[in-house]
């Protein structure tokens, strides 16, 4: 039962689709919803079962299902959770339902609306536990056409463009990482008959000269990095979050850019610990400009869901810079990175979606005054700006502060400069709220209704994640942490993770860098 | 090893913490008494307090230390930060402060805050708010602290906004969050080279190890980003121009957050990390520098301004610069007796002010008042023992504060401190007396001066404390080894000591100082004698220059905020859509062109397809002909 | 056998340029269409050259073989051209150029 | 006297069968009065099934391997592709009966028996073992796609006919000249020789010209690559694919590629394996410019069926892309590609016949605006089609990416398998396009398509292949597994 | 200077020239006789190599049967005697020569590397053995015979290509025809017989 629990998880949004595609025209639009609900809800009792089954502190892959898909060409059906993949799945398992909740204003086309989501539910779930590449470039590649009918089909404006432009710019990333897989695939055929295990292929990738592992290191990076997105190739995010519909924003958010960071922390850096070390400056000053350069952009756009989207950029170099700071704080401080702003920025885009359900308008200079008729909406608002903005017992807190601490530990440039972030997320968020919530009030606002039942439900669950996550973060480390620091340790090729902390009272020499 | 545990300490941040929570959400229900709750919650952790600090007094000086480890927050790796209280002296003094002070502004408020929608909701921030205050004295470690330096920030911010529906108060604490933020960041990163030196952030290991594992520079770099967190949040130069901003916000709020509490606990972050102030030396004279050169800066601005709340901001910020000057000294017990009897006589003004404010029907502006001291005879007299408490008449309490200051700088030797310390008490006397004869004196200048009315009981009977508590405060201090100062030794160490002027020489220059200063103003604003409006426009244009805090805040505009915001346009408009965005879509439209371009070669002649066939054939010839 | 057969192949192989240069440059369809029955004469020559080279017939069947398909090839192509022209009135191919682009 | 030679007749037994319906169609052509689509339809199902069925029980041939004077090979590969030629004829006779019920008047019995002389032609090609019966089965099932091509009679039809014509016989004479090489080469035509050393027997034993055999493999390759439409060989394509109807078109880029595509297997991979690393560069810049061209130019397309003609050039690169490999991976990552490329082409064609309404032919893309809106059926089943031309998972055509470029990789020719996925991005670009056309753009007025159950049930079930091939392409691996071995 | 030498270097360069008439005549007539001529040398050539039943077919079938069809559907439509047209497309001819020469000399090396120009062909034929017509049919009717019988369906296919494409023509004028193509440009529409006038 526990070792199928990861299939059912992938399975069931998957069947739930199937169903809503095949009674989709004969039951009601409202029919479709619940059932698409219901499928999202089931699939997150499964990932709590997962979570309840996971065993905390062991190092490896859990819950471990395995059967040939295609032995021809040596493709498996390889899943399993390790704590950093734990928590992805459910984070996705949990924005699903809130997702789908979020989309019950949704009128054109529901059927199809909620199979595209369902489908993007199991690819995305299908990429967070795959073990074997070629399985995982499989749901990696699936997540696109969903997300692209999604933005495309259910979009605002410039819908189409930013459709593509996701689309192109993702797959042109994806392609070079194929490349490499088969590379490896077909240098694992050298000794024994060819595989895309994950062990396998790391073991191959391990042995392979240094010059080509550093190509290939690279052709994973670039496909992660766009997903990311990194610094420079961030340009399809603002498009893609300003003309998605609200709950393609949150999972975009949420869900879609963890798969580029979990790959770099699952592939990149355990296939290629050496290439990793090599690239870790290089992958640092982009991060770090990422960082800095959302962050700037952020401050002078218009359109809030554009700056939510450039924010985006600003939190996710922190994970990227996390990852390849290689010390057990910053690395396990970008996975709880990976959480939090998937909570915090998908709960943003649901209350930017809240508000423009209620203003259709995204454009700050529209607004305005928006706290005195709808206090609630405004106060949840604000409740999720400051988890954004880094405040101390709010989730996102926690991860950014343990990545500037483990990365200050390996270079205090860029430790400092990542902090900046943190000044300028103030600036803009706050700015941004001040032009929503502050300020004179647009005479057609003044009728507006605050936060009905349904979103209400919609926003606590994530809002008290939210706060709880900040507060006592160690529900996520404890199963984190033995991960990380396996990461770790074969990065930096020695028995023990590198640790910037120290437990014992008078741990002078230890900290000198 | 004696155990410190001490279970109880949650307590105190926990009571003003669980009715915040009632407070916003049922705060609209419980109407007044959503009020009342919040003022027992915190007169509950008053009590509680002083009975802690009282078992605490009770035990011997070396042992003055209650712990308590709620849980672990955050724990990665071998780097655990644990929620762990610390009660000791330095911080009993902090708590007795924060909930007494708390507990009198919080009763105040009731009446100030009388009838306003959000009366619950006001509550709820000021709970809120002396929550994080204790966590962050209370903190044992520097993430806890830290939790509570951010979190007094958001309160700040959402109480100085509390009304914004007027565009300039929600920029205001904006512009409070933004700027202590710059600080804040800077002291996170301080907080991350400790954890790289220590591995772990706890005050005690800190402390305890810093002498074997910082070096000196280590030590400075911490010690000024450390530093840096206090300006922010002590409104010190340069990142001062926040608080008269901050103004804005409803008076109780600028009597607790910024006089009494929030702005004092940069003071609080420096006299805790002073081991590490101290082992870097250079950090201190930083200090020293920045308070003495606030406390005469923000002076020179208080003279000029015309709002009553705004001449206490920059009252505030000098006072400030006092206690850092102090702590710059190494005089940390002498920089927490003022910190306390600023928290008083601070307080006290602000609730004064407030109650004219509140008289006058919202009007802040000095030159709409005058002659209230026979309209509102209480809030006069209080407001007038603050004044004075301040201006350094004896025996108020501020008296003994100012002086211990300037005693510690002109027996230590620094005779420039000492000369530019009385300087800015002179102004400091001048300031309040033009302040207290304006407001107070002469003819009403308005029609709400002239019909303005006394404050109800439950705001007066607050200022009336605490105006006793400022002619009185000093009594806690008054003893030949100094009680307070000596209670806090066990945390700060000795005051230095050293030889120069006799106490009696300082107390009387310093008299003297004061009542010619008040004197002056008498003259200039009391007598009549004086047209001091002309007088001041004879000044111009320093007065204007002084109103506006020397045009710090332009200059900030015009340095760093529109170049900013001229790059951050740069950045999105062209760097982002023009050239990184541009290559983007260059590259598709590239691929369109030679589409397009390509296109073209399908003809139609079908003779250019055979050509093409042929032309393919010969290449391939080519090549194995080239093979051969 | 005096004549080496490489001359054979050689001039099997500058008629089959010739050939082929028809096609690229006649406009004619009937013209273009000749061309290309030279190019299969050329390459006959060359069968039944190597034919006699290798002491082989199956060159010479194989030259069989491709006058067959030829004669076929010029049945249908005929029936195309002369549908082309029914439908235009011309055989020009340069103006048969409505697919395109 | 000449000897009576040995006649095996079961291996070429689906041939047989396919002439002999056809005859039957002409037959009833001739002699019903009123000719009517169904009973030429049953006639040349009838006959096609009968050929698959003799196909199948090839599977387990135990005889001789080569046949009728050694010019037949008799093996699975051949098989595989005979099964694949005629699923697409069925199909195609199937499209073009609903195609002429559309227009009674301009119904023509012949193209029965043409579809299925042509598939004869090329299910031929596939199992031929000798290069003059490759050359005449190319020629046989060239005549009758010409004819196909101009069948309506269209002016447009006439056009692309003409120019199908004038460009397959300038290239046939190329290959014919290049048959020729390699006699001179060889002295010898068949692939494999039993009763006489064949090609890669010469070439082995160096006893043939090696020159020449390079000389006979670029004419060779400029004939095959005509028929595959690979560039710069691939300029017929787009005109003909726009000019002719639409089921002659479905049947034609889905069978003609297959056939021609095995053949070049057998000829490159068996008979000139002697010179594989002669003729591998070759392959790899055919593959090269074929994806690129294919990919690049179809961006600028505005007609659906010249999208989809660029957009099999391009596929023609992918599986050149395996065969630069050389070896039985790249064949089977060539033949599963095949196979995927068949179902879909057909599917996709299928779906622009009915979008298209009765009797005309509306194959701009604008046809396709809103198509999920006016029959959600057809836009779904298209943007399969299309997402596996894109190679997007779960689809066939994903998996037949992989394939193609691990056999690449594996060979070593991995900067091929990059400039590949870089033009499967480009070429996504152009599938969205139409995606977007359908799904995100309103209807334009006075749009009709299709109600036609047959061709949608076809369309259906080959979307389904696509899908299941995708998420189980196990099912045809294991096919492909034995028949890739090419017997020498 | 033996005899087949001399042949040879008598019918090569008429063979090659009338090629080359038929590349440059403007007339379609004469373009046919030209390769007719051509056609003969091929014969000729034939016969000199020792394959006499080639000789017969190609002047049987090539130069009579298959040319004068041409010349046949030549006169059937009627074709111009070619007003010369610009050519379009510039860089077709120069090109097409260039790639000409390229080709040749291509071959050329070829045969050079392949052949040689000094090999000779054995002096004996003794694949001709017992008459060179019956050892083709034995060849033909052995290994040869199934390509043999694919040529007969070939031919099948040609003449219902034929009668296809015409027979469709007989109906080109009827309505059902114009409504067929009523997609296209009414203006395009052409009669299908003999209105005389071309278009331009």
């Amino acid at each position: 039962m526990s070792q199928h629990l990861l299939t059912f998880a992938i399975l069931f949004p998957l069947v739930g689709a199937v169903l809503i595609a095949v009674v989709g025209r004969t039951v009601s639009e409202r029919d479709a919803r619940i059932l698409a609900l219901i499928t999202a809800l089931a699939t997150f009792g499964v990932s709590l079962l997962v979570l309840r089954d996971f065993q905390t502190g062991v190092i490896g892959y859990q819950m471990v299902d395995r059967a040939w898909w295609v032995r021809s060409l040596g493709l498996q059906y390889l899943v399993g959770v390790d704590g950093i993949s734990l928590w992805l799945v459910l984070l996705t398992t949990f924005l699903f339902p809130i997702s789908i909740l979020a989309s019950w204003k949704i009128e054109t086309n529901v059927a199809r609306y909620m199979v595209a989501m369902l489908v993007l539910e199991s690819a995305v779930l299908g990429s967070f536990v795959a073990l074997d590449l070629l399985l995982f470039f499989l749901f990696f590649e699936a997540i696109l056409v969903p997300m692209y009918l999604i933005i495309g089909g259910w979009g605002s404006g410039n819908r189409v463009y930013a459709a593509i432009k996701f689309f192109l710019f993702t797959m042109a990333g994806s392609a070079f990482l194929l490349v490499a897989i088969l590379f490896l695939y077909a240098r694992s055929g050298q000794a024994g008959p060819p595989s895309f295990e994950l062990g396998r292929l790391t073991q191959v990738a391990t042995a392979l000269p240094v010059q080509t592992a550093r190509w290939l290191f690279l052709a994973f990076f670039v496909a992660f990095a766009v997903k990311v997105p990194l610094f420079p190739l961030h340009t399809w995010l603002p498009d893609a979050h300003t003309e998605a519909p609200t709950a393609g924003s949150v999972l975009l958010a949420g869900v879609l850019l963890k798969v580029g960071t979990y790959g770099l922390l699952r592939f990149n850096l355990s296939m290629f610990p050496q290439a990793s070390s090599y690239f870790a400056t290089f992958v640092s000053v982009l991060a770090v400009i990422g960082i800095v350069y959302g962050a700037v952009c952020a401050l002078i756009q218009t359109d809030v869901k554009r700056l939510v989207a450039y924010s985006s950029v600003s939190h996710l170099g922190f994970v990227v810079l996390g990852i390849f700071a290689f010390t057990q704080q910053a690395v396990t401080g970008g996975v709880l990175q990976m959480v939090n702003h998937g909570l915090a920025t998908g709960a943003l885009f649901l209350l930017v979606g809240m508000v423009y359900e209620r203003t259709h308008t995204r454009e700050l200079a529209e607004m305005g005054g928006l706290a005195s008729v709808m206090p609630w909406l405004l106060g949840a608002f604000l409740f999720v700006v400051f988890a954004s903005v880094g405040l101390p017992g709010l989730n996102s807190f926690v991860g950014e502060f343990l990545v500037i601490v483990g990365t200050f530990a390996v270079s205090h440039t860029f430790g400092s400069l990542s902090a900046i972030a943190v000044v300028l997320a103030a600036i803009y968020l706050l700015w941004s709220y001040q032009r929503v919530a502050y300020g004179p009030l647009r005479e057609e606002h003044r009728h507006l209704p605050d936060l009905s039942g349904r979103e209400v439900a919609v926003l606590a669950p994530v809002l008290a994640l939210l706060l709880v996550f900040g507060i006592y973060p160690k529900l996520l480390t404890r199963s984190i942490d033995p991960s990380t620091c396996a990461a770790i340790a074969q990065v930096r090729s020695s028995q023990t993770c590198a640790d910037v902390g120290s437990a014992a009272v008078p741990a002078a020499a230890e900290g000198q860098p | 090893m004696v155990s410190h545990t001490n279970s109880a300490l949650w307590v105190i941040p926990a009571l003003p913490l669980a009715t915040a929570v009632i407070n916003l959400f049922v705060g609209r229900r419980l109407g007044r008494w959503a009020g009342w709750l919040a003022s027992a919650s915190v007169i509950v952790s008053f009590a509680v307090s002083v009975a802690l600090v009282s078992e605490l007094v009770a035990k011997p000086a070396e042992d003055r230390l209650f712990l308590q480890h709620l849980f672990d927050w955050i724990s990665v790796g071998r780097l655990v930060v644990g929620m762990d209280l610390r009660l000791d002296s330095l911080s009993a003094t902090m708590i007795l402060v924060i909930t007494g002070i708390g507990a009198l502004i919080h009763v105040y408020a009731v009446g100030y805050m009388d009838g306003d929608p959000r009366f619950g909701r006001f509550f709820s921030y000021m709970n809120l708010f002396v929550f994080f205050m204790l966590m962050l004295v209370l903190g044992a470690n520097y993430l806890v602290l830290y939790l509570g330096w951010e979190g007094v920030g958001l309160c700040s911010y959402l109480l100085i906004g509390f009304w914004s529906d007027v565009p300039a108060n929600a920029e205001a604490a904006k512009k409070a969050f933004i700027t202590t933020r710059i600080g804040d960041t800077l002291m996170l990163i301080g907080l991350a080279l400790i954890v790289s030196r220590f591995g772990t952030l706890d005050f005690q290991t800190v402390f305890g190890t810093a002498g074997t594992v910082l070096t000196k520079d280590a030590a400075t770099a911490i010690a000024l980003l450390l530093f840096a967190g206090a300006i922010g949040k002590s409104a010190q130069v340069p990142l001062h121009v926040w608080l008269p901003d901050a103004m804005a916000g409803p008076t109780p709020v600028s009597a607790l957050i910024h006089a009494a509490t929030m702005v004092t606990a940069g003071v609080y972050l420096v006299v805790r990390s002073h081991v590490l102030f101290e082992l870097s030396g250079v950090a201190l004279t930083v200090v020293l520098v920045v308070g003495v050169v606030t406390a005469v800066f923000a002076a020179t601005c208080a003279i000029a301004q015309q709002d009553i709340k705004r001449v206490l901001a920059y009252s505030t910020i000098g006072q400030l610069g006092f206690m850092f000057m102090a702590a710059g000294m190494r005089a940390y017990s002498v920089a927490m007796f003022f910190l306390v009897a600023h928290a008083f006589y601070k307080a006290l003004l602000f609730l004064g002010a407030g109650s004219v404010i509140h008289g006058m029907h919202d009007e802040q502006d000095l030159r709409q008042m005058g002659g209230l001291r026979r309209l509102m005879p209480i809030t006069f007299v209080a407001f007038a023992v603050g004044a004075l408490a301040q201006a350094g008449i004896p025996p108020l309490v501020g008296f003994f504060a100012k002086d211990a200051v300037l005693e510690v700088a002109q027996h230590t030797g620094r005779e420039v401190v000492y000369v530019l310390g009385a300087f800015a008490a002179f102004l400091s006397a001048f300031y309040l007396g033009r302040m207290l004869y304006l407001t107070f004196f002469g003819e009403a200048r308005s029609d709400p001066a002239r019909n303005a009315r006394e404050a109800p009981p439950v705001m007066w009977v607050p200022l009336a404390i605490l105006a006793v508590g400022a002619a009185t405060a000093e009594w806690l201090n008054l003893t030949p080894e100094g009680r307070l100062t000596g209670f806090l030794e066990s945390v700060t160490g000795a005051t230095p000591a050293g030889h120069g002027l006799a106490v009696a020489e300082l107390a009387a220059v310093a008299t003297i100082i004061s009542i010619v200063a008040l004197g002056l103003t008498w003259w200039i604003y009391g007598s009549g004698r004086v047209d001091w409006i002309g007088f001041r426009e004879r000044l111009e244009p320093l007065p204007r220059a002084a109103l506006n805090g020397w045009y710090v805040d332009r200059g900030y505009d015009t340095v760093v905020i529109q170049p900013a915001k001229a790059g951050a346009w740069i950045t999105a408009y062209v760097v982002d859509a023009r050239i990184i965005d541009g290559a983007v879509n260059a590259i598709g439209g590239g691929v369109k062109r030679l589409a397009e371009g390509g296109r073209l070669l399908q003809t139609g002649f079908v003779r250019s397809y055979a050509l093409a066939v042929f032309l393919g054939a010969v290449a391939i010839l080519v090549y194995v002909g080239a093979r051969q | 056998m005096r004549t080496p057969v490489a001359y054979y192949l050689m001039l099997s192989g500058i008629l089959f340029m010739l050939g082929t240069v028809g096609v690229l440059t006649r406009k004619n369809a009937l013209l273009i269409f000749m061309s290309v029955e030279l190019q299969l004469n050329a390459v006959n020559l060359a069968l039944v050259a190597f034919s006699r080279l290798h002491d082989d017939l199956t060159g010479q069947v194989l030259a069989f073989f491709s006058m067959v398909v030829a004669a076929a090839e010029v049945v249908v192509g005929l029936a195309i051209i002369v549908a082309i022209y029914r439908r235009r009135r011309s055989v020009d191919v340069d103006d048969v150029r409505e697919l395109r682009w | 006297m000449i000897p009576t030679p040995v006649i095996e007749f079961r291996p070429i037994l689906p041939e047989l069968l396919l002439c002999g319906f056809a005859i039957v169609g002409m037959l009833y052509e001739a002699f019903a009065r009123r000719p009517d689509p169904v009973p030429h339809l049953a006639i040349a199902s009838i006959g096609i099934l009968a050929a698959a069925v003799a196909a199948f029980m090839l599977w387990d041939w135990t005889g001789a391997p080569y046949v009728l004077g050694d010019t037949v090979a008799v093996d699975r590969f051949s098989v595989v592709s005979r099964c694949v030629l005629l699923g697409a004829a069925l199909i195609g006779c199937l499209y073009y009966t609903h195609y002429a019920a559309r227009d009674p008047r301009s119904f023509l019995g012949e193209f029965y028996p043409l579809t299925l002389f042509a598939t004869a032609g090329m299910t031929l090609i596939t199992a031929a073992n000798d290069l003059v019966v490759i050359f005449l089965a190319l020629e046989l099932l060239s005549l009758s796609l010409y004819v196909l091509t101009g069948i309506t009679g269209r002016r447009s039809a006439s056009e692309a006919a003409m120019k199908y014509f004038l460009l397959g016989a300038f290239s046939s004479a190329f290959f014919l000249y290049g048959v020729a090489m390699a006699y001179g080469a060889a002295t010898s035509t068949k692939i494999v020789g039993v009763a006489a050393p064949g090609i890669v027997q010469a070439l082995a034993g160096q006893t043939g010209s090696q020159a020449l055999a390079l000389l006979a493999m670029a004419l060779l390759v400029v004939g095959f690559a005509f028929k595959v439409s690979a560039a710069p060989f691939h300029m017929w394509t787009p005109d003909v694919y726009e000019g002719a109807p639409t089921p002659v078109v479905a049947f034609m880029g889905a069978a003609t590629k297959v056939a021609a595509f095995f053949a070049l297997i057998r000829v490159f991979d068996v008979g000139l394996q002697p010179l594989t690393w002669d003729w591998t560069p070759v392959i790899y810049a055919l593959a090269v410019v074929s994806i690129l061209v294919g990919s690049v130019l179809a961006i600028a397309q505005r007609d659906i069926k010249r999208l989809l003609a660029y957009s099999s050039i391009a596929q023609a690169g992918f599986i050149l892309t395996g065969l630069t490999a050389a070896n039985s991976t790249g064949i089977r990552a060539a033949m599963f590609y095949l196979v995927a490329y068949a179902v879909v082409t057909l599917g996709a064609f299928g779906i622009v016949m009915l979008v298209s309404a009765r009797g005309e032919e509306q194959t701009s893309l604008d046809a396709y605006a809103g198509l999920a809106r006016r029959s959600p059926g057809l836009a779904a089943l298209m943007t399969v089609f299309l997402l596996s031309l894109a190679g997007i998972p779960p689809t066939a055509g994903f998996i037949a990416k992989v394939t193609v470029f691990t056999a690449a990789i594996g060979a070593g020719n991995w900067p091929l398998a990059v400039i590949g996925v870089v033009a499967s991005v480009v070429a996504a670009y152009f599938y969205l396009r139409v995606i977007v056309y359908m799904y995100m753009r309103e209807p334009a007025e006075g749009m009709a398509s299709d109600d036609g159950l047959l061709p949608r049930i076809a369309a259906g079930v080959l979307a389904t292949g696509i899908v299941v091939l995708g998420v189980f392409p196990g099912i045809l691996t294991g096919i492909l597994e034995p028949a890739s071995i090419v017997r020498w | 200077m033996p005899l087949d030498n001399v042949v040879f270097w008598v019918f090569a360069p008429i063979s090659v020239a009338s090629a080359i008439g038929m590349l440059l005549v403007r007339n379609a007539v004469h373009a046919a006789l030209f390769l007719i001529v051509n056609f003969f040398c091929l014969a000729v050539f034939y016969l000199l190599l020792d394959a006499p039943f080639l000789f017969a077919v190609q002047i049987v079938v090539y130069a009579g049967a298959i040319m004068v069809l041409f010349l046949f559907v030549i006169m059937l439509l009627g074709v111009d005697s070619g007003v010369p047209v610009r050519e379009r497309l510039i860089v077709q001819r120069p090109l097409a020569f260039a790639l000409g020469a390229a080709f040749v000399v291509e071959l050329f090396l070829a045969i050079r590397a392949g052949v040689g120009f000094t090999t000779k062909a054995p002096a004996v034929f003794t694949a001709n053995e017992g008459g060179n017509t019956q050892a083709v049919a034995k060849v033909l009717f052995t290994q040869y015979f199934f390509p043999f019988e694919v040529t007969s369906v070939l031919l099948l296919v040609a003449a219902i290509a034929a009668m296809v494409l015409a027979h469709r023509k007989a109906r080109a004028v009827t309505q059902a025809e114009i409504d067929a193509a009523a997609g296209e440009p009414a203006a395009d529409e052409m009669p299908a017989y003999g209105s005389g006038t071309a278009a331009p």
